[in-house]
């Protein structure tokens, strides 16, 4: 008993960064009951206080030299407080959009903010545990919030019809997941994943542990929406209000990759020739059916769907780069999670500004509504165009950065064929990306109010936090590569 | 462990489950799971897990079966609305691939090398047991299930209810 | 159960020839028949009761023809529907239909094996005997919403939502309630929960703390509720809804439901009995009976003590379901609205409370606090119900009635 | 698992005779169908559609917020079962702290529930 109390001491302070958000979920939550529909505001302010918060507190804990060691259940190291850094910052870009999308929708829910960080919390679980129970708690209250959230705009049709495609979807993969964690359970009578990294190698099991990891895999697969498991993102991703688009295109994915990398290295996944077979011919599906599908879509956030799509399997393409001669480097991840810091930024401020875009009371992300858009509007239309850019690729973008850094790893690691296909299709997501900028500039609108009016405060905040930092990186990418660096196994 | 009884209690169970899939009629489909829900209680207690085996009948076959069936109430799906154009092909297809992933499966399991499982510990399975190690070991956990609860309900409430404003 | 049948065996040279698991198989089924006895006369004499009751609170006579005091009058009635027509309608869904008194009647006699009649005659003494006999209750809510929907009828179908949402409503608190006695005994199993009190009405849990206390009536409001007894029969009000769920039902399953129903008024009583009256516990009152009937054999002492704490045990729980007997006839039905009103907003909150205060209080209060405290609460207890019976008689007084001791006049 | 054997004898007997007596029943009884007495049953009237309409949403609300609770609660009895032997070991504040934390958002849940109007059965859907 002693050592329990010794034990939740320990994870009092390791796992401070999560009892912040828990405290200021519950505190919105509370506050929002008491006063329901009127303390909208101060609510939203609590939430991104404590993401504030979050983010000082895990930086404070990034910077001690030694790190407190938590329980096995809840590891704090640096990979996860890089994770934490990632979604906590996306949970506040989100809100910050939010703002201005309810502000214009005139639909303010305080119980928003306290599910995006209910489902923040569920991520920090998702990756930073090393037992899949935790795991598996995790990725289950993070997808519920975010069912919630896409099914948030109740009176549009859509909305209703995208949660309910991603819940049933959702569950399957859960359910898979949870069937693969069951057979590890089944084989070797443990979930924690550095135990069974001991394990894998002694017991005279074959395919097991492998149909196992498979089975994981898939689940996290679905959340990843990387083909052929990607079906049900355009119509969700459309269905969605558009804040809540954009963070379940980053959050789910950041989080998700999080999990995917713990697991990897952790189980020497990428050791198994079969799975290594099984992720190339994911890469290869994705890039390809990703990028030739957004080219036929006809909205703009259909459009971005695809667009996530390929992006996955993009940083599927960098796990898969860190191997090595038949063996994986821990320390390659690094490209992957740079990856993801600027895939954030560009698809945040691409989806602030989607926010924005309102015509007769609902959200208008067609192509035809973005007609004229560069001449009412042209400051945002420019800005718009530049997260476009940094999505393809451009150099002096952080897009350009990202993807350099991916595909030279590949190259070093002799992944020719990949690379090849990596840059080929960076080339054919051009035609889709710039499409949106051609019709905003060079095509005259119809007639009619231009599809943005006003420009809230918070969405303007965001926006430009994004278009500065997707320079920014862009241009000095070394620090930040540097720190990934550091947080990489 | 008595194996007839878990022969028995297992047979019900895939057959019960196999029976719901191909069921025409939700509702019946419904009953023939909560037959399969108590023959694995039945399995539970079979491997001791008395707890588990009593939850598995009062959570699944009491409380998320009346769910459903409210579910499949609330939908009320008429005869004509089941009628969806049968995919001979896909059906095909799912029979094999399920087909060879049960096999799969059923021949990496023999594989497992056998464990001469030791006796089970005294207390083992019992509520005691349970607790003590969930208010110890795995205090997280149990902490992050309640907030996953609480993300259920405020789910069910933003999602459930009418707006009464309007 | 397991020591009993042992005795047994080593009384009995016939049995000793037998192995072991067979005689134990004989027994356990002879048993389970006694108990399947035991609900089914249970049911017809707490129906004809709850006639006869009826009757006097209405100041009428109630049946008293068939057999003496027309104590027979149920199995009168038992054979007549038992002839009857079995009438399933066209429209029915015709396997659910069938299906359901099934689920209600195997649901109902699951819940009497885990029911410990005395500290030996028990069926199951099952480690978490207390959750068993929750999730039992579920095949019967089962049962219900399926008899509804399958019976292609307004009035069924409303009747079994109606009964399914609040029979699932009021098993929160119900749990609730069951869990502060888990608490206070430290174990699930109910001859646990018996055995930690005692005999004497001090060492009962309901006097063992207020919140002990204060809890017993969520519980048997809720237990109330969950047996669709009056003043929560919203499933089958009959002034809306016919009779509810079993409006189409004839024959022989329409006797099913109302042995359901009956045979729930004693799982009522005897749960209560067991949470918070001391179960069988009698103190020395077997020894003293033993005494004086001079009874030396161990097997007859112990079938001897085991009949002295059966009836203790139906004393206590027939006085609760007469108490659920009267109620019916006292009290008014309660809206749909108001049903869960009472539900969510008092006895939910009521019972939260009553768990905080009560985790904190087993911390900080000593021992012998919590005796005088029994003590005093016993007391009061007992003033109550003093000053009960003072005012039953000084109404009595007052109207210049009569009082009657005859029961069966 | 021998103490869980007489449950299923119980099935079993309850199940056999249940059977038997609707067996019995139905072989004594007469049968005489008629339209109108296998029709539904309306107060005499002629029935008039189908019964199976669909249903207020505010069911499917009760019955998902009860499995909410059911669950919180089912976690809670590990906790009582071992909560006087912890008492006794002197870990009793270490108990209510943990489920203290569990507690209150449990009570927020059902807070929040009750001021978002819910729990109010008549002015729904």
């Amino acid at each position: 008993m002693e050592t329990n109390i010794q034990n939740l001491l320990n994870i009092l302070v390791g796992g401070i960064t999560i009892w912040i958000l828990c405290a200021g979920a519950l505190l919105c939550l509370l506050i929002d009951a008491l006063w329901p529909r009127k303390m909208s505001v101060p609510v939203y302010t609590i939430g991104i206080l404590t993401l504030i918060v979050t983010l000082c507190s895990a930086w404070y804990q990034w910077l001690q030299p030694d790190l407190p060691a938590a329980q096995d259940l809840l590891v704090i190291d640096l990979h996860t407080l890089f994770f934490i850094t990632l979604v906590v910052l996306v949970g506040i870009l989100t809100i910050l959009n939010a703002l201005g999308y309810m502000q214009l929708h005139n639909d303010l829910t305080a119980e928003f903010c306290s599910l995006i960080i209910f489902s923040i919390i569920g991520m920090v679980f998702f990756f930073s545990s090393d037992h899949l129970l935790i795991n598996f708690i995790g990725l289950e209250t993070m997808s519920l919030s975010i069912y919630v959230l896409v099914g948030s705009h109740k009176k549009n049709f859509k909305s209703n019809e995208a949660a309910i495609k991603y819940f049933i979807i959702g569950g399957v993969a859960s359910a898979i997941f949870l069937y693969g964690v069951a057979m590890f359970y089944g084989a070797y009578g443990t979930l924690k994943i550095s135990e069974l990294a001991m394990a894998l190698p002694t017991q005279g099991l074959d395919y097991l542990p492998k149909t196992a990891v498979a089975f994981i895999l898939t689940g996290i697969f679905f959340k990843l929406a990387v083909v052929p498991f990607h079906f049900w993102a355009p119509d969700v991703y459309e269905g969605a209000p558009s804040p809540v688009t954009g963070f379940m295109a980053t959050g789910v994915k950041i989080a998700s990759f999080g999990f995917a990398i713990r697991i990897f290295i952790g189980i020497n996944v990428l050791d198994m020739p079969q799975i290594q077979n099984l992720l190339v011919v994911v890469v290869v599906a994705t890039f390809i059916v990703g990028n030739l599908l957004a080219i036929v879509q006809d909205d703009v956030k259909r459009m971005l769907a695809y667009s996530s799509v390929s992006h996955a399997g993009f940083v599927l393409f960098g796990m898969l780069a860190g191997f090595r001669e038949g063996r994986y480097e821990p320390f390659s991840s690094h490209t992957v999670m740079f990856y993801l810091l600027g895939y954030l930024l560009m698809t945040l401020g691409a989806f602030a500004i989607l926010s924005l875009m309102i015509r007769k009371r609902s959200e208008a992300t067609h192509y035809t509504d973005l007609e004229g858009l560069g001449h009412s509007k042209p400051l945002l239309a420019g800005l718009f165009t530049l997260f476009m850019f940094s999505m393809v690729g451009m150099p002096g973008t952080v897009g350009f950065a990202a993807k350099y850094s991916v595909i030279s790893l590949a190259v070093q690691n002799g992944h020719i064929g990949l690379a090849i296909l990596a840059v080929v299709m960076s080339i054919v997501s051009a035609f889709y990306y710039l499409r949106p900028s051609v019709t905003m500039f060079f095509k005259k609108g119809a007639g009619g109010c231009p599809v943005i009016q006003e420009i809230p405060f918070t969405s303007s905040a965001s926006i430009t936090f994004c278009a500065f930092t997707v320079i920014y990186l862009g241009l000095n990418p070394d620090a930040f590569i540097k720190l990934a660096k550091i947080a990489a196994f | 462990m008595n194996p007839y009884f878990f022969y028995a209690f297992a047979t019900i169970t895939v057959l019960m489950v196999v029976l719901m899939i191909l069921q025409k009629n939700p509702i019946t489909g419904a009953m023939c799971l909560i037959v399969s829900f108590f023959s694995l209680a039945g399995l539970y207690v079979l491997l001791e897990a008395h707890f588990i085996a009593v939850l598995q009948i009062l959570v699944y076959a009491g409380a998320i079966m009346v769910l459903f069936i409210f579910v499949i109430m609330f939908l009320n799906l008429k005869k004509e609305d089941l009628k969806t154009g049968r995919r001979p092909f896909y059906q095909f297809a799912a029979l094999i691939a399920s087909g060879a992933l049960v096999t799969f499966l059923v021949v990496q399991y023999t594989k497992i090398p056998p464990v001469s499982f030791p006796e089970s510990v005294a207390g083992f399975g019992t509520v005691e047991a349970i607790g003590s190690l969930m208010f110890s070991k795995y205090v997280i956990a149990f902490e992050v299930i309640g907030l996953l609860l609480l993300v259920g309900i405020i789910g069910a409430v933003l999602l459930g209810k009418k707006e009464n404003h309007d | 159960m397991q020591p009993f049948i042992d005795q047994i065996i080593s009384e009995c040279e016939i049995l000793q020839g037998l192995p072991l698991w067979f005689s134990y198989l004989i027994f356990q089924l002879i048993f389970c028949g006694i108990i399947f006895v035991f609900v089914a006369v249970f049911a017809m004499l707490a129906g004809y009761a709850e006639r006869r009751v009826a009757g006097r609170i209405q100041s009428r006579i109630g049946p008293n023809r068939v057999g003496p005091q027309g104590i027979l009058q149920s199995l009168a009635d038992g054979i007549k529907v038992f002839l009857k027509e079995d009438i399933i309608p066209t429209h029915a869904d015709h396997i659910l239909f069938r299906l359901a008194p099934y689920f209600i009647f195997i649901g109902m006699f699951l819940s009497f094996v885990a029911i410990p009649f005395s500290s030996q005659w028990v069926i199951a003494d099952l480690d978490i005997g207390i959750f068993y006999l929750l999730a039992v209750e579920s095949l019967v809510v089962i049962g219900i919403v399926m008899s509804g929907w399958a019976s292609n009828n307004k009035w069924s179908l409303l009747g079994g939502m109606r009964s399914a949402a609040q029979i699932v409503s009021y098993e929160v608190p119900v749990a609730l309630t069951i869990l502060l006695v888990v608490m206070y005994s430290g174990t699930m199993s109910i001859q646990g929960i018996i055995m930690a009190q005692g005999a004497a009405p001090w060492n009962w849990n309901i006097f063992q703390t207020p919140f002990l206390f204060v809890a017993f009536f969520p519980l048997f409001m809720g237990s109330l509720a969950e047996g669709n007894r009056m003043p929560f029969d919203m499933p089958e009000a009959e002034s809306e809804l016919v009779s509810g769920y079993n409006t189409e039902y004839s024959g022989f399953r329409f006797v099913i439901f109302f042995f359901a129903e009956f045979s729930n008024l004693y799982l009522i009583g005897a749960l209560a009995t067991v949470l918070f009256f001391g179960g069988w516990q009698a103190g020395p009152l077997p020894d003293f009976v033993n005494g004086l009937l001079g009874i030396e054999t161990p097997l007859s002492a112990a079938i001897v003590k085991n009949l002295v704490e059966l009836c203790v045990f139906m004393f206590k729980s027939l006085c609760l379901v007469f108490i659920v007997i009267q109620l019916r006839w006292t009290l008014p039905r309660v809206r749909v609205d108001q049903l869960m009103n009472i539900c969510w907003k008092y006895l939910v909150p009521v019972a939260f409370f009553n768990l905080v205060v009560m985790g904190i209080w087993m911390v900080v209060v000593p021992e012998y606090v919590t005796d005088i405290v029994a003590l005093c609460m016993t007391a009061c207890g007992v003033l109550l119900l003093g000053y009960f019976f003072y005012r039953v008689a000084w109404q009595l007084k007052n109207t210049k009635a009569r009082l009657r001791f005859n029961p069966l006049s | 698992m021998d103490t869980y054997l007489p449950i299923l004898i119980m099935f079993v007997i309850a199940g056999g005779f249940a059977g038997a007596f609707l067996l019995l029943s139905y072989l004594l009884g007469p049968k005489k169908p008629t339209d109108s007495k296998l029709s539904v049953y309306e107060c005499g009237l002629n029935p008039v559609g189908s019964a199976r309409e669909r249903f207020s949403v505010k069911y499917y609300l009760v019955a998902i917020l009860f499995i909410v609770f059911d669950i919180e609660v089912v976690f809670m009895y590990p906790w009582a079962v071992n909560y006087k032997n912890a008492i006794k070991d002197g870990h009793g504040a270490y108990m209510i702290a943990v489920m203290g934390v569990f507690f209150v958002m449990l009570v927020l849940g059902l807070f929040y529930e009750w001021r978002k109007g819910a729990m109010n059965w008549s002015n729904q859907a």
